[in-house]
């Protein structure tokens, strides 16, 4: 938030400077939350009703949500399937190659907390909040395409009540 | 430089061979998160411009040692995590996996489960080829066969989520018989979809088959000769096109696929074409297989009577189910406890990948996409 | 009289360049700025990258670039005359089939040298 | 069309010493290798028999806890013949040679059994690791009492 992050500051003191600032923010709000491309990132079963979500009947797009190849210009992160300590660094690479503002949502069981996998298994990480910040978990082993939707819809409501600090500047990057 | 020709392409390797500008390689990350490697795959690929001269794969991305697991759990309790193997086709997991066990401890199936095996897995058949239809359109860089591809798929979708409950894993094959019985109604849905199906993979035919665009892609592009494929033992419709009639239905007969007749359709010259069309041909045999299998389903219980303690006696069994991909093969080993010492799966996709670096020197990047996703290879069989 | 035109011409720049500037500024204002390291590096598939790539490619990739820029400013030229043609007789027509002529006879040279050959 | 019964025995006949037949509870036709024999017995099953077993479908390593088994199964695309060859190896530094110039589909097998079982494949083109992390340094997590930082066993209900 180059300069913007910094005006609530100077808009204190001017008088109904705050009505201005909270303008601000529900329209870069609403511009962010109505247009949140995901990252076309598939691991496992979780992918395919990933796909199917984006396909005709279930149709991702009436959220404005388009799938984008490459992190460069993608602002979600669906992590879909089993997250394996081989893929970790690489996850941990791509999330930090991805522009702030950046969410990033769980997709089923495996991605929240190992799923089927979680006992007995040697190489799959229990979750992938050990790894990278999550904003939503979608539980299901796969998720239904509507329970997918209603994740991305929960994720929409939590960027609508951001502030324009929150991805200001002096917040020491993790 | 002689005057009559200003450079002179070498056509096999495609770089310059005078001597004024020898081109150098680099290396390239064909890597676990792409849209062509249907999942998480990386290929290491040593470039020379925008010809692929080899190719390394990397796997175990998605390793997930089913394996290891499965030494830990009760016969019963592995099903659900059979799905997991190959979650395309996981009926075909459930049934391999049921067939190994009941071999082992003699369980008799009855005559309505075996049927019922044989039509949830050509459905699932089906709707595993309309995917491998969507991301090989896709690949190719045609998006209607996606969105078309997708669209049938949710009919048969919706049939599973009837008689299963679940849209994409759906541990409905169990040991000794299947999960349920079919709901009221079901047998008219299923035809209804067969006779809504068959027209339209005749408009998938219109829209790929014949094109132009798609025949100078697809046209001798990769090409795996017969003794290649035999070699390293690639199976199902890879095999098949390359010109081998093998099919573990008729060849390795299981279940009770003797009372169905259907033919193979097989490819002459092993290209990416033949791969499609195969598979293309396939969609259809799978339609006619389940109308039979819907016209003479018998009555009677679907399942055999299988205790919870369930301990089958100590032994091994290799099993071979032919899945969309290829042969899946589950080896169990049972030491008489009531969980098994080893269970050993093998996926076609797994050598489809391995026979990948004999292909690669010399073609195009572009094609090997195309080539990647003609094996319609996916991971989860790959890295189990 | 010509001065008007001139003008139009004007607005019309100054809206294009000004059109430019304002979204990239405005970006700029809003879009947070986070910096990582791991942000600014290569993005190879979440690999990290393998050898270098400043490498000395196959030249044929160049000249097919060349070629296409010659052909594309060809057009540029030919785009104002065609609007116009008719009005200006018979000469001007005879003076583009020249200038078409001398490209297309660049065209025959670069396909018998055989650059246009692409493996 | 030879049956699938007279497999075994052509092959004992051929090897006598160093093969014996197995029996197993389905009953299938299985024979038991010594470890040097190994590349001999499928140079043999490869091309001489006239069963021509040209399809090497699976090769799996057992931990049978007193010792380490190694188990092909070929089969035949002509004659539809199959065949499961079993080789024993001590739990301690087992070794193996490798047969994947004769079964080309075997290459990535053996490489998956040394680095999940610690069976060492001789003469291998390229002994990586293939399915565990680059940087593992836990052993071999597929024998029996293995265990790991991180890998939580089911507890019995």
């Amino acid at each position: 938030m180059g300069i913007v992050s910094k005006l609530p500051v100077y808009m204190e003191n001017v008088p109904g400077g705050g009505l201005v600032t909270t303008r601000l923010e529900q329209v870069l709000n609403w511009s962010r939350a109505s247009s949140l491309w995901y990252m076309l990132f598939g691991l496992a079963c979780c992918a395919i009703e990933m796909m199917c979500t984006g396909a005709s009947r279930f149709d991702f797009d009436r959220f404005g949500m388009i799938y984008r190849a490459s992190p460069r210009q993608s602002d979600l992160m669906l992590v879909t399937g089993t997250l394996t300590h081989k893929m970790a660094p690489r996850i941990k690479l791509l999330y930090d190659q991805m522009s702030s503002p950046k969410y990033v949502l769980a997709m089923g069981g495996c991605a929240t907390r190992g799923g089927p996998f979680y006992y007995d298994s040697y190489s799959v990480v229990k979750g992938v909040d050990l790894i990278i910040p999550v904003d939503i978990y979608v539980p299901g082993c796969p998720p239904r395409p509507e329970s997918l939707m209603e994740g991305c819809m929960k994720l929409m409501e939590k960027v609508k009540q951001e502030k324009l600090v929150d991805w200001s500047r002096d917040v020491k990057p993790e | 430089m002689d005057d009559e020709k200003y450079i002179e392409i070498d056509p096999v390797t495609g770089t310059s061979s005078d001597s004024g500008f020898p081109t150098e390689e680099f290396m390239v990350n064909m890597g676990p998160q792409h849209p062509s490697t249907h999942g998480v795959c990386r290929l290491l690929l040593t470039m020379d411009g925008e010809n692929v001269k080899h190719c390394q794969p990397h796997i175990g991305y998605l390793h997930r040692a089913i394996e290891k697991i499965c030494e830990n759990r009760k016969y019963q309790m592995i099903t659900p995590l059979m799905d997991r193997f190959e979650y395309l086709m996981s009926m075909a997991c459930g049934w391999l996996y049921c067939l190994g066990v009941e071999r082992i401890a003699e369980v008799e199936v009855p005559e309505r489960g075996e049927y019922l095996r044989v039509l949830m897995t050509e459905l699932n058949r089906i709707a595993s080829h309309l995917i491998f239809l969507a991301t090989f359109g896709l690949d190719l860089g045609a998006v209607t066969p996606f969105l078309y591809g997708l669209r049938d798929r949710e009919y048969i979708v919706d049939l599973f989520e009837e008689t299963s409950g679940q849209r994409l894993l759906y541990n409905y094959i169990r040991i000794g018989g299947v999960a349920k019985d079919l709901s009221v109604g079901f047998e008219k849905k299923c035809l209804k979809f067969i006779d809504y199906f068959l027209p339209i993979i005749d408009d998938y035919e219109d829209l790929l088959t014949n094109n132009p665009i798609f025949l100078t892609r697809t046209k001798n592009v990769g090409v795996l000769s017969r003794d290649l494929a035999l070699d390293y033992a690639a199976a199902g419709p890879v095999l098949r096109a390359s010109g081998i009639k093998w099919d573990l239905r008729r060849d390795d007969p299981y279940g009770c696929y003797d009372k169905f007749d259907f033919e193979i359709p097989t490819g002459e010259n092993g290209d990416t074409w033949d791969r499609y069309i195969v598979r293309i041909r396939e969609m259809r045999e799978s339609c006619s297989i389940v109308r039979q299998a819907i016209e003479g389903l018998p009555e009677g219980d679907f399942k055999a009577k299988v205790k919870p303690s369930f301990k089958p006696p100590a032994g091994e069994c290799y099993t071979r189910v032919e899945s969309a991909r290829g042969e899946m093969g589950a080896y169990i080993v049972s030491d008489g406890t009531n969980k098994p010492t080893r269970l050993k799966l093998r996926g076609a996709s797994y050598n489809h990948i391995m026979a990948l670096p004999e292909i690669c020197p010399g073609i195009k990047i572009a094609d090997l996409v195309a080539i990647f996703a003609s094996f319609d290879s996916i991971m989860p069989e790959v890295d189990r | 009289m010509l001065l008007e035109n001139y003008g139009t011409v004007g607005i019309f720049l100054v809206a294009s360049v000004g059109f430019v500037l304002i979204t990239f500024f405005f970006a700029k204002l809003i879009r947070p700025q986070r910096p990582t390291d791991a942000q600014l590096s290569t993005y190879e598939c979440g690999e990290k990258t393998v050898g270098p790539s400043w490498v000395q490619y196959n030249v044929r990739y160049y000249v097919f670039a060349l070629l296409f820029v010659i052909f594309d400013v060809e057009v540029a030229f030919l785009i104002p005359w065609a609007v116009v043609y008719k009005q200006l007789g018979l000469f001007a027509l005879v003076e583009m089939l020249i200038f078409l002529f001398i490209l297309i006879f660049g065209l025959i040279y670069a396909w018998k040298k055989e650059v246009l050959k692409w493996v | 069309m030879s049956s699938q019964s007279d497999v075994v025995p052509s092959i004992l006949k051929a090897f006598s010493g160093k093969v014996s037949e197995l029996e197993l509870n389905p009953p299938q036709s299985a024979i038991l290798v010594d470890a040097a024999a190994i590349r001999d017995v499928f140079e043999y099953l490869r091309k001489d028999t006239e069963f021509k077993f040209d399809y090497l479908s699976c090769l799996s390593g057992v931990d049978a806890v007193e010792h380490l088994e190694v188990v092909y199964h070929i089969f035949s695309t002509e004659t539809k013949c199959k065949l499961t060859v079993k080789v024993k190896l001590p739990p301690e530094n087992p070794e193996i040679d490798s047969i994947c110039d004769i079964y080309k589909a075997a290459n990535w097998y053996e490489r998956e059994l040394s680095e999940l079982y610690g069976i060492k494949v001789n003469v291998h083109p390229d002994m990586r690791l293939l399915l565990l992390p680059d940087d593992w340094d836990q052993g071999h997590p597929m024998r029996k009492g293995w265990t790991g930082d991180d890998f939580v066993v089911m507890p019995e209900k």
